[in-house]
């Protein structure tokens, strides 16, 4: 392999070593490339420079032919995701920006999750869509939605993301491995975070399965993409208070690994959701009302940090880091708690 | 015309009956409450899908829409799954879940009906690009209405088609009406294969009233797909004899346009020229009407009888994994 | 007025009369059509016998040019009406089936609830969407969906809908006054359901205000659409038990009226939702969840009454009414509180 | 070539020029993070927006992209106003929650910038109609890439302005790229003027160097619309100077093609011109740079004191009721 990105990490392959969120979503592609040729990329500006978010880096070379720039149509090139798995390949879709999968959202709901139901079982439909949202970079009002929960409400898809840059080895590789179509969430404003990560088939992540990023026995704060970076730093600030923090990553967002967010809180008694998204419909407020469904009972009421309900996205910096969560507010909502 | 020419065409006179009174047996089953919901049926444009498939090979592929009985039966799905799908039994093509609008055999190629007007055009789309990259010389087909050539997915479909030349060979059957809409109101030509030159590929206008005529046009687009020199649009001028869907009356039908397009019925069309030939009499053609209507009745009867779905069976077609 | 749809009512104009759901959507239109000459239909079919579903009945010869046939192109028609509503029209477009919402998403998420913000207030976007969602009526797997829930996330656009033909009447004149995006669901299922509605401008329902069909004081049953009507039957099947249901109708489920539901809840103690969604990302999970994280703590644990969430709907006839809730499993939902 | 003329076409070298020295401090601001997030600058294609938007009344409507800062101003928004957008300041055209990509002025007619490609067309369309439905002859002009010639939205907005005659003109600006990727991997045809024969309507393509070429056939087509005759499309063949976005290097441009483009800069041929007929000498031109240079950056340290939007003023901003 001759990529930068690549040759900083091949040495110590099999090994922990230290790198960035985006090369972790390169090692990602690159690890199942190699050990799947079905494996096809598709997306606008893919192959070009290694791609709007640089995550591809390497792989035109490292796999020529099977790395394709399409034109500007993201429900058609979804749409071809499916016609290319059903007739024996593994097509992974990029999406430059979540805001839009709404242009793509016929396929995205009424396609991809629906086609294996439709025919009676007849096939599986291995698609795997990546798509990179979330706000913080300036960019405004239609390139900052997460996306993360606008598909959670479709049996037949599956609905992934990773708040970390193992997380985004695991799964992505898991997402890429499944047969039924997942939707796969990166967050833009953790490309440049470094983590730890191992490579190899064994980090391949489970699907379904949460994730607890730092234990505690205080409070349970339950975060994804950013928001999970973020709650790590609420957790090192609150632990100087004497606040043990737990801090799970659900990854899953379809299914939902409701039993360990559930075993968690049972432990700890107290939650706090943190989601860069409003309230309403999203991920958050499922998991809430599923443990109040199920007969759990909080001693205090569990609290939600998201993006607020009375305002969109704006572009005015500040105002842009007023509105998306911070660490401080993460840990000011655990504070809130008792 | 050689002997196996007019071979193929008295089968593609029985496949055409097939699907007529197939599409009659299914209205009558749905006016006895057997068939619920919704049927869009395609008598009247028998030709566009006995002529067209019969130019595919096993390997290919197709994608239809809702409209697509007639597709289906045609690239060998039985009949009877056909039926007993319609009446949600899990004999049926897609075990009773899919119903009218999803007739589906994978394993014939035919990868899927679609009830989204212009979703099937991405997928056939998909799959002949992946047989291009697996280096396979196989094609796709796929089937849309005139309707559908106003939606997005359809140009977007055209044009990657051409920009990559994909073997597939997109079949617009305009049949002058959206639902109850005539073509006009929404569609400011007549000749929808004039939209091919927004994606420099050939368009093509066909009688999709003449089955031999749909063939040939077929077979060069596909040959031309084939070797590798990418899409083709062909337009079929055709009609539907029955309304957009269920009951509909189509009282939005100028006068005598019905009556002037059943002059054109593609089975009487190919029925002449079949007793002109002496390839197959009209005492023959009666004859294997009455066989058919038989085998048909036949088959609806047997379908009725196959088993109703439970909620475990249908809970194992969500997911694979 | 030349039509028999409004003939049978005319003569009550102002008064209550028995009419169906359908009538109901087809009197709003007409007495809005009537009272502002900037209003506009368009749609599928619209102008033609009615409308597929036969809700505009007479409007094209009662309002002539003002009812109008569009092609096939449901994101560009619904962003026209953007363009038709900032130059001082106020269009109502219909989508026939909610699915086909999928295929506006860009103009219903990105553009419509976003445009008066990301301008900074310029202007107001009095764009009405009508969609005729629901299942029962055997139309499988693409042509089922409620899609209620599908828009709850997205500040910038109101969500409505109605579970009775008064419902249907005073919410739907009330959503084309708005002067910011609406989207108002009807189901299919309730069109020939028959109601008593009063007809004129006091009847104009309140934007972001629930309704109580039935009072009572045992259980808080809050329930949209085909449900709502369900829930009332359940409610006298339980009467005759000895339980005394409360049904409310949310109508509008963004803004969403949690005092409303609130109150309710703290009279009853007890809350089963009946929704014809999956519980995943709907209003019923962000009810929940809301009541949750204010507080409220239930005696007994709310039920959920709704779609499986492990299947999609089927055309299967038995297995569809097998998966939508009946009004006898919203009873038993309710028995099994206590 | 009357006074008038002469007058206007020095003006529009005006215009041209600020819109390029206003883009070119753009990059400056990015670089000092003044501006943030992205910026999709226009240098190279100051000709269209200056040509197209000069044959529009007062009362006609236009949509505009991410990429059009140039139309902007061309349309009158003030550049004070332009450069406090960028800044985020509430003296912004959009009160600075827009940001780049929106610029907006409804009481301009500008009815809004895009950033999801393709989403303008129908706004546009939807104007236009808007004004055959209430009497008026306003039309809309609305502005797209090439790359937005290949989504849903272009086809379906053409589409329904030509079947129901709708005054309105389609420009694409074809600078050969969307993104970093160049049309011809995604497009299988270089004129994209003929893509209006999909819809039965005037397709032309216009050298969108040359400012009087593109005013006169926006004027043109203006004309047509105004007169009730429906829409056209126009294909400008541009460039653009810079990258894509922000930093963008573009990289992928094969050697000498900025190199020849740049031969062919709209401010530079205008110039040549004005030059060659005595309207305005070199020195004139050189004097008029420098007093557009200072007005450009006095107005950018005007604009850095504009008032930071607070959260309660946006919040107003997302419903009107
Ligand atoms: C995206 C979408 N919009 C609307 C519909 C409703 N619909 C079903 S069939 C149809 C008309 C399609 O006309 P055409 O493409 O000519 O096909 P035909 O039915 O005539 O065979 C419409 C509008 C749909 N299924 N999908
Ligand atoms: C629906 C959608 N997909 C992708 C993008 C990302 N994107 C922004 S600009 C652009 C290229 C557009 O190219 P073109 O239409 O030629 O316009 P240009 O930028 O060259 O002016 C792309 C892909 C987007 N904004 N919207
Ligand atoms: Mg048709
Ligand atoms: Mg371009």
């Amino acid at each position: 392999m001759s990529t930068q990105l690549e040759s900083e990490t091949s040495a110590l392959a099999e090994d922990t070593v230290e790198m960035t969120y985006r090369e972790a979503v390169n090692a990602a592609l690159f690890d199942e490339m190699e050990s799947d040729s079905r494996i096809y990329l598709l997306g606008e500006d893919v192959a070009n420079d290694g791609g709007v978010f640089k995550t591809n880096a390497g792989l035109p070379e490292a796999f020529p032919g099977r790395v394709t720039n399409t034109p500007i149509c993201e429900n058609t090139f979804i749409g071809m995701a499916l016609g290319m798995s059903v007739t024996g390949l593994r097509p992974v879709v990029e999406v430059m920006f979540s805001d839009f999968l709404a242009t793509a959202a016929d396929a995205m709901i009424e396609e991809l999750p629906k086609f294996r139901f439709m025919t009676g079982g007849q096939c599986s439909v291995p698609v795997t869509v990546r798509s990179i949202g979330g706000g913080g970079g300036r960019f405004g009002t239609q390139h900052s939605a997460t996306g993360e929960s606008w598909f959670i409400a479709f049996p037949g898809l599956i609905v992934a993301s990773a708040g970390t840059p193992a997380g985004a080895y695991g799964v992505l590789r898991a997402a890429i491995r499944h047969e039924d179509p997942v939707v796969f969430f990166e967050h833009k404003g953790l490309y440049a975070r470094k983590g730890h990560v191992s490579r190899g088939e064994d980090q391949i992540a489970e699907v379904g399965k949460a994730v607890t990023l730092r234990s505690g026995s205080d409070v349970t704060i339950v975060a994804t993409l950013l928001m999970a970076d973020r709650a790590l730093q609420a957790a090192e600030e609150l632990a100087g208070e004497g606040i043990d923090a737990e801090v799970v990553d659900p990854r899953w967002l379809r299914p939902f690994d409701l039993p360990h967010i559930h075993a968690s809180v049972a432990r700890t008694g107290r939650l706090v959701v943190a989601e860069e998204q409003v309230h309403a419909g999203g991920w958050g407020a499922t998991l809430i009302s599923s443990l109040t469904v199920a007969g759990v009972t909080f001693e205090v009421a569990p609290a939600i940090v998201g993006l607020p309900d009375d305002v969109l996205m704006p572009y005015s910096p500040s105002l842009e880091d007023a509105i998306i969560p911070s660490a401080a507010a993460i840990a000011d909502a655990v504070r809130g708690l008792s | 015309m050689s002997t196996t020419a007019v071979d193929a065409r008295v089968e593609w006179y029985r496949r055409m009956l097939e699907i007529r009174l197939f599409e009659e047996k299914v209205q009558e089953l749905f006016m006895e409450g057997l068939v619920q919901g919704t049927t869009h049926l395609c008598q009247g444009q028998e030709a566009v899908s006995v002529g067209a498939i019969s130019a595919l090979r096993d390997d290919d592929y197709l994608t239809i829409t809702y409209r697509g009985h007639g597709q289906a039966l045609m690239r060998g799905v039985s009949m009877e799954a056909c039926f007993a799908e319609l009446m949600g039994r899990s004999s049926g093509c897609c075990k009773g879940v899919g119903g009218s609008m999803h007739f589906t055999a994978v394993d014939k190629g035919l990868l899927g009906a679609f009830a989204i007007v212009g979703a099937g055009l991405p997928v056939a789309l998909g799959a002949a690009y992946s047989a291009k990259l697996r280096g396979l010389d196989s094609v796709a087909l796929t089937f849309c209405g005139d309707g559908a050539t106003n939606i997005g997915t359809f140009h977007e479909a055209l044009n990657i088609a051409a920009a990559w030349k994909v073997g597939i060979v997109f079949i617009v059957e305009n049949n002058l009406y959206g639902e109850y809409t005539p073509l006009r109101e929404t569609t400011p030509l007549d000749d929808l294969a004039e939209r091919a030159k927004a994606h420099a590929m050939p368009g093509v206008i066909v009688d999709g009233q003449d089955v031999d005529a749909v063939h040939a046009a077929v077979s060069t687009a596909v040959a031309r797909g084939r070797a590798g020199d990418g899409p083709s649009l062909l337009e079929m001028k055709t009609y539907r004899f029955r309304g957009h869907s269920r009951t509909d009356p189509a009282k939005y039908r100028p006068e005598g346009e019905l009556e002037r397009w059943r002059e054109r019925d593609p089975i009487v069309l190919l029925g002449e020229q079949l007793a002109g030939s002496g390839a197959l009499s009209a005492q023959e053609q009666t004859e294997m009407r009455e066989e058919v209507q038989i085998q048909v009745d036949a088959t609806a009867e047997r379908a009725k009888e196959g088993p109703l779905p439970t909620i475990e069976e249908i809970r194992s077609y969500v997911y694979a994994a």
